[in-house]
């Protein structure tokens, strides 16, 4: 028997003017990507504190992609240009203390690319079929029960 | 010029806190005094009566007095003199320009900063860690414990995060005391941070948590930071909850990501949260890797003036973006 | 040989046998005991005596996490689910032994017992921890300079506290059962020990004077009490400007036991948890209303102070320190307690 | 070895919204074992942990009396995050319990002796279970005269109002019910508790005082109180202070030596004046 895949669970923050708008196209249009993201719908990139994406890998989640407007085209005009900034130092930072670059993904996607959406989500999830489970960090009730 | 005209740092700072409490310029001066302990320095505060004589200046003022100054002033009318390191006036600097502290109620001392002796790495030259007096003449650390006297070079003393230290010159100052020296080009790496990274990235996440299984969570590095001013900390808040009072490793791992993510652009790598540190975690090591790549990644450094626009709350439309994912 | 708990009774150990001694005292039980850990030491379990280091003049952090763990499970439950069943914790078993705490952490030991073990509520798993060990402490021979043991009645030779107490002389150890219970355990090493001396005990009274010398109060602590009746006294306005309330103090005090209560939840499961927590910080006595009694640092360190030298002894006859030293070693800004109760006293 | 940490369970077998700002509802309990019924043993003026799986608990005064032994009553202000978790939930659910805790009024010295309740707002709630206690039919003779004053801001923020009906229709107490501002359909009392408690001016002599209320009723009310004629040793207070274990052990309720989860939470005024005024 076929060893069953590893099916990554990953946590989707989409800004509400482009990103979610692109996922929402890629289903209307019935473009088949993977069903391993869970959706959380932001405001904007740039209302992402980045304890969420940590938070996230903490309470489960084997990856974290983060997808807002292409640059010029924030419905805040420059939101998604400041979270590029705080993007850059957490995903750096956070490789730098050894997580593997594929659990924390950021993209553009606008409200007319359903295909580049579908398109980013397979390589998101296939990458982390890969790689697994998070293997450390995760809160786990199984430590709750340690003998004296 | 006399022998008279050199006078030492610490009657400088005195009189400087004389003539200011005298001239009613401040309500507060903020320095530092010996503690019982020849190698160890408490902060010192001293209204107009104070004798101003207890004030010190040695390679034991290690403590930055910028974090007292978002708890002494705050939104409250009061006029403080402050004596502040070349890190110490950075975080001045970030204080100023995130609107804690008003620039106008303050008088900073700036002391040109030979750098913080490490009490850590005195005692390990020394076969008798009983240590009675230290005195600091030209570059030497003399230290005398039961009759044995020894000499040690001062850059043989310093701590880790001096040695490699930018701006020994305060940025920000209205009384300078002691000679300026020039900003210092260290590498924008440091070694201690490049021998990190060259690690495989297994082992780079299993330092990382060996390191914080020390943390008993006090949060003491949070505290003793100027730049941890929030009313309420996200490590203490509930709604929502990012941390549960359990200290297990997932917590302590969350809380210092968080803590070392909000230093991002600000940390002025001062070493206080390392110091304060009971449990001896190389927070310092963690911290300089985000304000490395801040460096490299921006070319900015934390603190250089108040007017300096914050590393977050700007960007360049040009900002690099090489990590955002495409599509195969 | 047969072992006595009377004064004046004892044994001598070479000081060579020193890990053959535990490792027969050990036999199936877990043995504590300092080890060298980046440069400092620190209490763990031992499974080699090789690990085993005693050249330090107290331990880095006090013992106190063995009877009181940072986090505990009080006990476990589902959520999700209007019905909710609580499963108690489960208390260990087999027997410990705790070797090498200087005679100040064992006092506090006998504090938390007072807390934990007393009349009134009796912890099931504090007490279950605590019945199962057997405390070996190690006698000062050289005190830190933070050390004050003698200005809050505890010794550099005290016995309190203490199932077995080590006293360390230059060519042995002096070996003293304190308790029945240590009395017991010693019998399985009795092959190492020989019969003290009067001349060993003269020996050990020079080494405990010593030590108590190089102690020195800076004021006289039975002025102490009278002078902490004052709650508005003037001192307090100024006694707590230099901290920061992080909360070090607390956390390394071998006494200090305050503790909180909370829930954690995963999905569907959840724990109460009790944990450490400090008087210093803002939150632990603040309302759901958002009142706090105790709103500034001033309040806190007052309550700090008059806990541990005031409200203490009016509840339970004794100060709440032990003089270990640590929070003054470890304060990040160098506030000394010895400085700060000499303040009181002299105001 | 009993253990003190350990929650009982116990079913919300109801609950009513009490007040107009509905962030006060009181909550009708019922054991779910006949043991843990008869274990639970208490007295007017103690309070109970209550336990919400996940988030945590809350120490709750309970407001029903010794003398209604098939349920308990406990009235709840929406503050944190047990009592909105405890809002939250519906009849049926299962909660936990712990307790009793605390200390009970002084009731064997108020024995032959007259009482006066004072009680302002959401604070009335173990003064109800005294009120209940005194009126219960074999306890009624045990005590002299009953009064009792009760105040809130306005008639929308009093407890028990129906009860409150009631026994301003009985002849074996006096009710004096008064709320700072009034609306158009209120006509009883409008003035604060201290006024009203000098108008009403119950007699000192062999009489013990429960004062129960916001920290500004409290502190009118003493001196009014002295001036009546009321010594320190016959009035007793019932404090507040955020509590963990319930038991004495957590540290964190002191008003100087005394825990108030332990040795509280009523306290003579005569005490507090020993104590502290840190709460």
């Amino acid at each position: 028997m076929d060893k069953p895949v590893f099916e990554p669970k990953i946590v989707a923050f989409l800004c509400n003017w482009c990103s979610y708008a692109g996922a929402d196209l890629a289903g209307v249009s019935r473009i088949q990507y993977p069903p391993n993201i869970r959706v959380i719908r932001v405001p904007c990139s740039g209302r992402i504190n980045p304890l969420y994406i940590v938070k996230a890998l903490q309470q489960g989640a084997d990856g974290v992609l983060v997808s807002g407007c292409h640059p010029g085209d924030c419905h805040y005009i420059s939101g998604n240009l400041f979270a590029r900034r705080k993007f850059a130092l957490l995903k750096k930072f956070l490789e730098q203390l050894g997580v593997e670059p594929e659990r924390i993904r950021f993209s553009w996607v606008s409200a007319a690319e359903g295909v580049r959406f579908a398109q980013i989500i397979e390589k998101v999830t296939n990458d982390l079929r890969t790689r697994g489970p998070l293997p450390y960090f995760r809160k786990d009730p199984a430590q709750w029960e340690l003998p004296l | 010029m006399g022998a008279a005209a050199v006078k030492r740092p610490a009657t400088e700072i005195a009189a400087i806190a004389r003539e200011l409490l005298a001239a009613g310029k401040i309500d507060l001066f903020i320095g530092y005094r010996q503690t019982s302990s020849p190698v160890r320095t408490t902060p010192c505060f001293l209204t107009p009566h104070d004798d101003v004589t207890r004030l010190v200046w040695n390679g034991f003022c290690s403590n930055n007095l910028a974090v007292y100054l978002t708890r002494m002033m705050g939104r409250k009318r009061i006029r403080v003199g402050v004596v502040a390191k070349g890190c110490d006036s950075r975080s001045i600097a970030n204080l100023i320009r995130e609107n804690q502290i008003s620039r106008e109620a303050l008088v900073i001392v700036g002391m040109a900063c030979p750098g913080m002796l490490d009490v850590a790495k005195v005692r390990a030259k020394l076969a008798d860690p009983g240590i009675e007096k230290v005195e600091e003449i030209d570059g030497q650390v003399i230290v005398s414990s039961k009759g044995a006297i020894r000499s040690l070079a001062r850059t043989d003393c310093l701590y880790d995060g001096c040695i490699g230290c930018r701006h020994p010159t305060p940025t920000v100052v209205d009384r300078l005391v002691g000679a300026a020296a020039p900003d210092r080009k260290s590498p924008v790496l440091d070694s201690t941070v490049r021998d990190f990274l060259v690690r495989p990235r297994a082992e780079r996440w299993q330092i990382f948590e060996s390191e914080l299984a020390k943390c008993i969570r006090c949060h003491a590095c949070r505290n003793a930071c100027p730049n941890c001013y929030c009313q309420e900390c996200f490590a203490e808040q509930t709604s929502p909850e990012w941390l549960s009072a359990s200290n297990d490793m997932s917590n302590t791992l969350l809380y210092h990501i968080g803590r070392i993510l909000h230093q991002a652009g600000r940390c002025v790598e001062c070493g206080a949260c390392a110091r304060a540190c009971p449990a001896n975690v190389n927070l310092g090591l963690f911290t300089r890797l985000l304000a490395d790549e801040v460096r490299e990644r921006f070319a900015f450094e934390s603190g250089i003036s108040p007017e300096q626009p914050g590393l977050l709350s700007t960007f360049n439309a040009d900002d690099r973006q090489e990590f955002m994912t495409e599509p195969e | 040989m047969k072992l006595e708990l009377e004064s004046g009774s004892g044994s001598i150990l070479r000081r060579e046998d020193l890990n053959r001694f535990l490792n027969l005292l050990q036999g199936s039980n877990d043995l504590y005991g300092p080890t060298r850990v980046q440069g400092r030491h620190e209490i763990r379990r031992i499974t080699a005596p090789e690990q085993l280091d005693t050249r330090y003049a107290n331990l880095a952090m006090s013992p106190k996490s063995l009877f009181l763990p940072q986090t505990e499970t009080l006990f476990t439950f589902a959520t999700g689910n209007r019905k909710t069943s609580p499963a108690a914790a489960r208390a260990g078993s087999g027997r410990n032994i705790l070797f090498g705490v200087r005679p100040c952490d064992a006092m506090a030991i006998t504090f938390l017992d007072r807390i934990f073990s007393g009349e009134d509520y009796r912890d099931p798993r504090y007490a279950a921890r605590r019945a199962s060990l057997i405390v070996i402490t190690l006698a000062c021979t050289v005190p830190d300079p933070t050390c004050f043991c003698t200005t809050v009645d505890c010794a550099p030779d005290s016995e309190i506290g203490a199932d077995v107490i080590l006293f360390e002389l230059p060519a042995y150890y002096l070996v003293k059962p304190v308790t029945r219970a240590g009395r017991d355990v010693l019998e399985a090493a009795a092959s190492l020990l020989t019969g003290a001396t009067r001349n060993d005990w003269d020996e050990k009274h020079r080494s405990a004077q010593n030590a108590r010398q190089s102690l020195r109060h800076g004021f006289d602590p039975n002025r102490l009490t009278a002078k902490l009746g004052d709650f508005q006294a003037p001192y307090w306005e100024k006694l707590h400007r230099e901290c920061l309330g992080c909360g070090v103090c607390t956390y390394l005090c071998p006494t200090c036991y305050c503790f909180d209560i909370t829930d954690e939840t995963i999905k569907s499961r959840g724990r109460r948890i009790r944990t450490w927590d400090s008087c210093m910080f803002p939150r632990f006595t603040q309302h759901a209303s958002g009142h706090n009694p105790r709103p500034t640092q001033k309040e806190r360190t007052r309550q700090r102070i008059l806990h541990k030298f005031n409200y203490a002894l009016k509840s339970h006859g004794r100060k709440l320190c032990v003089g270990c030293g640590r929070c003054i070693a470890f304060c990040p800004v160098g506030i000394d307690i010895r400085s700060v109760l000499k303040e009181i006293v002299e105001s | 070895m009993k253990d003190p940490y350990l929650p009982i369970p116990i079913r919300i077998d109801g609950m009513v919204f009490e007040n107009e700002a509905r962030d006060i509802k009181t909550f009708r309990l019922v054991f779910t074992d006949e043991p843990n019924r008869i274990g639970f043993s208490f007295l007017p003026g103690q309070f109970a942990e209550l336990s919400l799986m996940g988030a945590g608990e809350c120490p709750i005064g309970i407001a029903s009396s010794p003398t209604e032994p098939d349920h308990l009553l406990l009235t709840v202000k929406r503050a944190g995050i047990a009592t909105t978790a405890l809002h939250r939930s519906s009849v049926g659910d299962i909660i936990g319990i712990r307790g009793p805790l605390g200390n009970t009024f002084p009731i064997p010295a108020m024995e032959g002796k007259s009482i006066v309740i004072v009680g302002g707002g959401f604070a009335f709630t173990t003064l109800r279970s005294m009120i209940k206690y005194v009126l219960a039919e074999n306890n009624r003779g045990r005590f002299n005269d009953l009064t009792v004053i009760y105040g809130a801001r306005n008639p929308g923020e009093l407890l028990y109002k129906s009860e409150l009906e009631e026994w301003e229709g009985r002849k074996d107490l006096k009710v004096l019910v008064t709320v700072d501002k009034g609306d158009d359909r209120w006509t009883r009392h409008i003035g604060v508790v201290p006024n009203v408690l000098r108008t009403v001016a119950p007699a000192a002599k062999d009489a013990t005082v429960l004062v129960c209320g916001p920290p500004i009723m409290v502190r009118y009310t003493l001196p009014v109180l002295a001036d009546l004629g009321f010594k320190p040793e016959s009035i007793f207070l019932s404090l507040e202070m955020r509590m963990k274990c319930g038991i004495g052990q957590c540290g964190r309720c002191n008003i100087g030596p005394k825990y108030v989860c332990k040795d509280g939470p009523v306290f003579s005024f005569a005490e507090l004046q020993q104590l502290p005024q840190e709460y």
